[in-house]
């Protein structure tokens, strides 16, 4: 079990690293890159757990698609280098401070409640074709349609929000 | 249907893998011109009679020369004193051939002149006579018409 | 050797194994030496010239000295550049084409690893790559290094999805999503048959993950001049390359065993050649495809690109998907 | 948790760093072995020739940006078909009909991104 | 929402594509261009200044080098105003070696826009096929002329050198049927490449009114439905002696272009087809001329078709052996001032295509 | 590893007979150091890859040095179209005043170890254009040039014959560890 600890604070400090730079950073692509780190920190996680078709996505969609549209955001929003770091008046600073702070409490109080280690009872790691069973015979069969019907109207909530902007370009275009 | 025309493209492609290629082997043997192309030209120092024509014909005057008095008192005209081609210009456009009245300077179909630096470029009478190889054969071009086809 | 994965490791064994992959990287290094060479010699005869002939024997050497060559070339970040990133840039582009390696199996003995999805992992890991181009593209501060990486992510963004639905119809067939299995899976018949239209979607996809005509939009010379790389020199620059080549070996693998049987030989009588033998030869095929293509097609635009990923290869990878499922439970259900 | 597993996960990890070991090997060596003569002009922005105008980071319009977001949302969908995949055959019609409905409900999408024209370059 | 910035690229005078020194400041936002302002004179040597200085005969170099890839037609064009200048007659078996020489070096440097265009759009070996047909004419033009691009062939009164002895024309006419197969190869790998349809079919598309109105000539003008050739609009040399057709397209885009310049190797290859045919058997090829060319004082404006257009040349001579004033009416500069309202909208793989397409030789457009 | 030049050319071919005895032992005292900067060189002359940087008429031959006839391939010689990757810039053509500032800066922006061949009597001296009056006379006047071309334009065989003569410098100055003088050659 050593070795496991071992595996797990060197990753821990990857995506702690990830969050870090993400925070600290200032130029905003960085941020992007920081965080598709700590993303990777996390599938090597879900790895650790057995959960390997869960790290799969996470490295696939996270990674991978998050990583690139977050990417394109960047691109079409202002990134400049020499953006000033935001300089906050003193009740902002108080309120941030008391929100972290709160926000500190609360996981402080989830962590000491939750048992730090519990050993794994699983055998072997949990396939996908044991989530496939899971998934689509039993309980999870709705579930499972409600993400499709979700994803749709995702999809199209996505398209109606960024199509919005096409007549304004046009105008901008014509003048 | 769609795709033919990219399929029937690398049938082309592929086809003209085997086929004998057309490469040069120049650098391991002689690359052989043309008669008539243009290289370096060729001076035979006794035939010029230094009537000029060929540093004023040239578009960019890059041949310099000049006579002197034929050593031998008995015979007129006069000789070559020096005679420089700077390569450097010469854009071997073959007119001072073509006005040379005695075909003292000609064309070799030699084009290995590339050198270390500009200076080198500058060739002299010596330099100019010892060009002898790949002399072309024919130089008096209208003069002498051919019939065949 | 996937044997010793089953059971507790001895050290001894660990080093046996880190040996092999140290093995498997310079043979991938000789391999993509010699891939350039012969690109340069297949492409040569292509077009009725020899190709490189003159530096050792057949010009064998040619590569070796471009190696060299880069090796010892200055290679300095710019001014401009974003430094962290710039430096980066070429590891996180190569790495992943590397890494990929761990989950193909080159034969049923001989695998590094042995997980569940590898399949998922391959396409998952490769697909990091394109973050080093993007990197690479951004960090360099050039206009022509950015458009390119703008067109890499954009090419990311539409050809996994097909990938991904094209081998979906693999999975369907074998079961499972470890490339050990669905090798396996194929002893019957190679899967290019029963997911011709697959293979084809795949092969397409595949060839614009790789960048490699005619969908080498992201260095395309004629228009951004080096792409994403414009501002890289030296060693740098053939990381990049690099890790481009090894991608290639990779996808060519995986295209082998996806559709083509990995080690299965063509017909049992050819059995007694080892597998792995069958694998490289059809691994080499599937990374030499690419310099033929690259000799005939032009390439296309940008907005063909994407618009031919959405409008054709989507449907059609979803409709293979559907015509698969069904007929494999029309199958099932009669027998 | 099996060796095969652990073992597997560590191989991966040998992977990355042999993979991360190269190029910085390389440069490394590279490092030792090349010319270093820098001057300012050298590190200039290469543009063509020219001097360029700018920098080349500013808020640069990506077309594409609606395709990443259809992309973020397929790639999600089209995982959800893997585990499916892989036991279909042993579930039955219903599991069938079950990821017909989801890749019809995936189609529709599709098909409304391609009549909304968000799937068109302009 | 959101606002994009428009950055300024410049495209040249360093960049594959932009076939020499050329440079276009493009404004574009994200891969579109917004705005295009084309920059020339990286490559303006003073031709016109310079001739001014020297004798009708040393000028012929200077033609060889404006449009490099067709010299010949540079060449013709220079004695051939001088001769009309001078009301010269031509021996007849000289203006044959013209006319032969002339579309010989058509095909060749339609040759080099063929491949340089499909290395345009990214295509790779289509370049190295068309550079190795060319190659052999160059070859043949090394027999004739003795040079491989920069002729200097022509000569006022007729033209330097006779045909060589040993078959030159023999072999130019195996070449010129060895060429048909060369161009189906050409049309089986390209013509017929979807890709290569999809990437030119309704790009850079303008119509007649325009391309009149910016005085377009050869390919660029005949792709809009103008069946204007000054071979047939006002023949010069020996052209009324050939059967050729004057290729003429109305779709006005980048596909019409290509297909147009396809056709007119065709007809490149007829021509001197026929010629070689009819080539006479003997006679003089050079006019009786004094030593000394000294045109009578006028002035003269006469053109012809080059590949890329209608090239003129005016001169105003004082009667001494300089011209007092020579011009060139250069086609490439005349088609290129159509190019930043071509680019317009269009994104910069299309901008490629299109500069490619209106075929320009930098040495001609500065001149 | 075959260190000679297969192209025929030697020391009296370069018209470096004029180095001393005592100069070349000297140096091949220094074998380690020798040997090691001939395996740069033999890579750096055997790997040359150009900037594809066309001016004028030259431009045309030297497209043509990598077409099929002549194959520029052969010797590892092909383009790159960005400098940084280039090794040899081979100006092709006439320089005129308002290029020579941006031709300098491509050679700026060229990684070291980098060449200039001047292609061409226009890139040597100005050529036919000599006379002109917005016309540089020679490249060398902007950027150090190692080999000259002359000819207008040089054909492609004397465009391989001048990269030849320039591997050759690249070995013999890693061979005795001097510079190739211009001599009277």
């Amino acid at each position: 079990m050593a070795a496991n600890l071992v595996v797990f604070l060197i990753v821990a400090a990857f995506v702690l690293i990830g969050g870090m730079v993400m925070l600290t950073e200032t130029r905003v692509l960085h941020m992007a890159f920081a965080v598709a780190l700590s993303f990777l920190g996390i599938a090597a996680f879900f790895f650790l757990l057995g959960a390997e078709f869960l790290g799969v996505m996470q490295v696939i969609v996270y990674t991978g698609a998050v990583t690139t549209l977050a990417v394109f955001g960047i691109m079409l929003t202002k990134h400049d280098a020499e953006d000033p770091p935001a300089n906050p008046n003193r009740w902002h600073r108080l309120l941030s401070l008391f929100v972290s702070a709160a926000l500190f409490a609360i996981f402080f109080y989830a962590l000491i409640r939750t048992p730090l280690y519990t050993p794994v009872e699983r055998e072997t790691p949990i396939s996908a074709a044991e989530i496939g069973a899971h998934l689509f015979s039993g309980q999870y069969v709705l579930a499972f349609e409600l993400i499709g019907v979700l994803l749709l109207a995702a999809l199209i909530g996505s398209v109606v929000l960024a199509k919005e902007d096409a007549p304004d370009r046009a105008k901008e275009d014509r003048r | 249907m769609y795709g033919t025309g990219l399929l029937k493209g690398l049938g082309v492609t592929f086809k003209e893998m085997f086929k004998p290629k057309v490469t040069t082997k120049y650098p391991d043997e002689p690359f052989e011109f043309p008669n008539r192309v243009r290289g370096i030209q060729k001076l035979y120092p006794d035939k010029c009679i230094v009537c000029n024509q060929c540093a004023i014909i040239c578009p960019t005057q890059c041949i310099t020369l000049k006579g002197k008095p034929h050593p031998d008192p008995e015979k007129k005209g006069k000789v070559l004193e020096y005679f420089d081609i700077n390569f450097e210009i010469c854009i071997l456009c073959d007119f001072c051939t073509e006005v040379c009245p005695t075909e003292a300077i000609v064309m070799t179909t030699n084009f290995e002149l590339a050198t270390y630096s500009r200076d080198a470029l500058n060739k002299d009478m010596q330099w100019l006579d010892a060009n002898d190889t790949n002399v072309r054969e024919l130089n008096l071009p209208w003069r002498q018409t051919s019939s065949s086809s | 050797m996937r044997d010793w994965l089953y059971e507790p490791l001895s050290a001894e064994r660990f080093g046996w194994m880190v040996l092999s992959i140290l093995i498997l990287l310079g043979v991938l290094l000789f391999l993509v030496t010699y891939a350039i060479y012969v690109q340069r010699k297949l492409l040569g005869w292509m077009q009725s010239r020899v190709g490189p002939n003159r530096v050792g024997p057949y010009g064998l050497l040619q590569t070796i000295a471009d190696v060299l060559k880069l090796l010892t070339k200055e290679s300095f970040v710019p001014t401009h550049a974003d430094r962290p990133l710039y430096l980066l840039a070429p590891i996180v582009a190569f790495a992943p084409a590397f890494v990929v390696f761990a989950v193909i199996p080159l034969t049923d003995r001989i695998a590094f690893t042995d997980i569940g999805i590898g399949l998922l992992f391959y396409i998952g890991v490769a697909s990091l790559s394109t973050l080093g181009v993007i990197m690479g593209g951004w960090a360099s501060n050039n206009k022509w290094s950015l458009i390119g990486a703008m067109r890499a992510a954009a090419m990311m963004i539409s050809y996994e999805i097909p990938l991904v639905l094209a081998a979906l119809g693999v999975v369907m067939l074998a079961g499972s999503i470890n490339l050990v299995d669905i090798v396996e899976a194929q002893r019957g018949v190679w899967n290019v048959v029963p997911q011709f239209v697959g293979f084809v979607i795949f092969l397409i996809a595949a060839l614009a993950e790789l960048n490699r005509t005619p969908f080498d939009l992201t260095e395309a010379e004629s228009e951004l001049i080096a792409g994403y790389q414009v501002e890289y020199s030296g060693f740098r620059f053939a990381i990049f390359m690099l890790g481009e080549y090894v991608y290639l070996f990779a996808m060519g693998a995986l295209i082998a065993i996806l559709y083509f049987g990995g080690w299965l030989p063509p017909h049992p009588a050819l059995d007694f050649i080892p597998g792995i033998v069958w694998l490289v030869v059809k691994t080499l095929f599937f990374a030499y495809l690419p310099f033929w293509l690259q000799a005939t097609f032009p390439r296309v635009r940008i907005d063909q690109l994407m618009t031919f990923s959405w409008k054709v290869l989507m449907p059609l990878a979803l409709v293979n998907i559907a015509f698969t499922s069904l007929v494999k439970t029309i199958a099932g259900g009669v027998s | 948790m099996p060796e095969v597993y652990v073992n597997s996960l560590l191989f991966i990890a040998v992977f990355v760093v042999v993979a991360l070991g190269l190029p910085i090997v390389a440069f490394g060596l590279s490092r030792l072995l090349r010319p270093h003569h820098f001057y300012r002009e050298k590190g200039e922005t290469y543009e063509s020739g020219t001097e360029p105008f700018g920098t080349s980071w500013v808020r640069f319009k990506v077309k594409y940006y609606m395709f990443a977001l259809l992309f973020v949302l397929f790639d999600v969908e089209t995982l959800f078909l893997y585990p499916w995949a892989v036991v279909f055959d042993r579930l039955g019609l219903f599991a069938v009909i079950e990821m017909f409905v989801f890749l019809f409900l995936l189609a529709l999408g599709l098909l409304y991104a391609w009549r909304k024209k968000v799937l068109e370059w302009n | 929402m959101i606002r994009t910035e428009e950055m300024l690229l410049n495209v040249g005078p360093q960049h594959p594509s932009t076939h020499g020194v050329f440079r276009v400041i493009v404004k574009i936002d994200g891969e579109t261009i917004v705005e295009a302002t084309p920059v020339i004179g990286y490559l303006h040597r003073g031709t016109e200044k310079l001739a001014e200085d020297l004798t009708y005969t040393q000028i012929i170099p200077y033609t060889d080098r404006m449009d490099y890839l067709s010299a010949m037609i540079g060449n013709y064009a220079l004695v051939h105003a001088v001769e009309t200048l001078m009301g010269l007659e031509i021996p007849e078996r000289a203006e044959y070696l013209r006319v032969i020489a002339m579309e010989l070096n058509r095909i060749a440097s339609h040759l080099v826009w063929f491949g340089t265009y499909l290395l345009d759009i990214g295509a790779l070996t289509p370049f190295l096929y068309a550079f190795r047909e060319r190659e052999k004419i160059l070859r043949l033009f090394a027999e004739l002329s003795g040079a491989r691009l920069t002729y200097s062939y022509m000569r006022i009164g007729g033209v330097k050198w006779d045909v060589p002895d040993d078959g030159w024309l023999g072999r130019v006419r195996r070449f010129i049927d060895d060429f048909k197969g060369a161009l189906e190869e050409f049309h089986t790998l390209v013509t017929g490449n979807e890709i290569v349809q999809a990437r030119l079919k309704g790009v850079g598309k303008y119509d007649q009114e325009t391309a009149i109105a910016y005085g377009l000539t050869g390919v660029n003008l005949r792709s809009t439905g103008v069946a204007y050739d000054v071979r047939k609009a006002k023949p010069y040399s020996i052209y009324d002696r050939f059967d050729f057709e004057v290729p003429v397209r109305t779709e006005g885009d980048l596909w019409a272009r290509y297909l147009l310049r396809m056709a007119e190797l065709e007809q490149s290859r007829r021509i001197v087809e026929q010629a070689v045919a009819q080539f006479p058997s003997g006679g003089e090829i050079m006019a009786k001329l004094p030593k000394l060319i000294r045109p009578p004082a006028g002035e003269v404006y006469t053109s012809v078709e080059s590949p890329r257009g209608e090239l003129g040349v005016y001169i105003l001579s004082e009667g001494k052996p300089q011209p007092y004033r020579i011009h060139f009416r250069r086609p490439s500069f005349v088609n290129l001032q159509l190019l930043p309202k071509l680019l317009v909208g269009e994104n910069i793989a299309n901008m490629i295509a299109i500069l490619g397409s209106i075929d320009i030789v930098l040495g001609e457009v500065d001149a | 590893m075959e260190l000679t030049d297969r192209s025929g050319l030697d020391w009296a071919d370069l018209g470096l007979e004029a180095v001393g005895r005592a100069e070349r032992e000297a140096v091949e005292r220094n074998v380690l150091f020798s040997t090691f900067e001939q395996i740069k060189a033999w890579a750096r002359s055997n790997s040359m890859w150009p900037l594809s940087f066309g001016l004028a008429c030259c431009a045309i031959e030297m497209m043509a040095t990598s077409s099929s006839h002549y194959d520029a391939d052969r010797f590892g010689v092909f383009f790159r179209a960005s400098p940084r990757q280039a090794d040899v810039m081979i100006v092709s053509g006439t320089v005129t005043k308002k290029m020579a500032p941006l031709l300098r800066r491509l050679y700026d922006q060229m990684a070291e170890p980098r060449w200039v061949i001047a292609m061409g009597s226009c890139a040597t001296a100005g050529g036919p254009y000599v006379r002109a009056y917005s016309v540089v006379k020679g490249v060398d006047q902007i950027v150090p040039v190692d080999v000259y071309i002359p000819g207008c334009p040089p054909s492609p065989v004397a465009l391989i014959y001048g990269i030849h003569k320039l591997q050759a410098k690249i070995r013999y100055e890693a061979r005795t560890g001097k510079r190739v003088m211009p001599s009277g050659h």
